[in-house]
């Protein structure tokens, strides 16, 4: 499940509403992105979060659906935040629920590495000198190609051999 | 065609969206970009660096040389930074 | 920080309370262990968590204290469940609050392995044959072994290069 | 030296704790398993498969060549299975 909002969320209530009579899970795993007060060196008063509402829902349901096929998952949610937001405020939550832990951990991982390289948000960022667009940074490109299915990485056969 | 601005581009073309009639010609992104740039100063500033700038036609990522037809939506914006 | 206790736990407000007013927290990780109504093949119907209360606390605190000395965290938070528990309900919690996602997930995968096999909890199923205690997981010792820092895995440099 | 048993080698030892006064040659963990199989029934059968038990002494996890003193606390269970 998918939802692009302005208001915030209640991680507590998504998770119970999400595996609520699901009694095959066993581990759920969230990840929540909060708004810094600083960025790099820069101190951050508010940010603002654009998209592209029309791309945003189509994308975000590819990504979780990407996910379905990789793990045996038995229920998701994704909740993306846009407009302003100040330090402290809640931007993205990702739940992944699963029978075992390792599916829960790392279809949850994958979402959010996905989303942060897919999904068709931006961030402005005010301080004290002004807006500024953030640069997307290299290290997420290399979080989402970790997850390429071509290049099978000895720690992936591991982890499932683990499960 | 239905052309949408996003983040800086859409600060640097000084528009959100706007629908445009291509000539003929223009059957790629690529050069849809190059048409585009002779709109105007705004235009110019906004397509400067190609490298920096991500499409998507009809919501979908493209690369610059998928085919643009009317009707299209095409979104040009900078690599994303959500999440 | 780390609680044993008897009692239901809610997420949503356990980590808004470890998080208030941290603002360099960018990404907050957690997970929840749930009492499945399945084990194996067999249908549960209730499950009982005996532990060692001396015992628990100081490896807990052993367990954060190491997950903190390996990542950069901001927060971080156990809190594990005993007595009498049906299936949907909550067993465990671990959060992991880090300014970078990577650390946030490292951290709390590293610390529901590292509880999974070293913390003195167990539990006794019931289904409608009676009680069983529930074996140890070879699996979760290879999931444990993973995190040993003498065998370096190419996938722990990789991440850390991705941060 | 004070004694306890959890889950299935309490239930096996038909008790979660006692305190025993061991001999003087009993200086390791090794040594008091094999004195307190000579306790009972009970401890016999917990202590059947030595390779299934798991030692603490002190609330710390140690081996089967730990010593063990007067005044310990030893815990003797199963691998844990929490979480």
């Amino acid at each position: 499940m998918i939802r692009v909002q302005r208001e915030d969320f209640d991680i507590g209530a998504e998770i119970a509403a999400l595996t609520a009579g699901k009694r095959a899970i066993g581990g759920v795993c969230t990840f929540v992105g909060l708004v810094r007060e600083i960025a790099g060196d820069r101190a951050i008063s508010a940010m603002t979060l654009e998209h592209y509402p029309a791309m945003t829902a189509k994308e975000l349901e590819r990504i979780e659906a990407e996910a379905r096929t990789r793990w045996p998952l038995e229920a998701t949610l994704i909740v993306h935040r846009y407009g302003r937001l100040e330090p402290g405020d809640r931007i993205v939550l990702v739940i992944a629920a699963s029978a075992h832990r390792e599916a829960a951990f790392e279809a949850c991982h994958f979402l959010i590495d996905f989303l942060k390289t897919k999904a068709p948000f931006w961030k402005r960022e005010e301080g004290s000198e002004g807006g500024t667009w953030v640069d997307a940074r290299a290290a997420d490109d290399t979080a989402t190609r970790r997850w390429t299915r071509k290049t099978e990485r000895p720690q992936r056969k591991r982890r499932h051999a683990a499960e | 065609m239905k052309i949408l601005y996003f983040a800086w581009l859409r600060e640097k073309a000084g528009r959100a969206e706007e629908t445009v009639d291509v000539p003929p010609g223009v059957a790629t992104v690529g050069a849809l970009i190059d048409w585009l740039k002779g709109q105007g100063e705004g235009h110019k500033a906004a397509f400067a660096d190609p490298s920096l700038v991500r499409v998507a036609v009809n919501q979908e990522y493209v690369k610059l040389d998928h085919p643009v037809r009317r009707g299209d939506e095409v979104a040009f914006f900078p690599p994303v930074t959500g999440g």
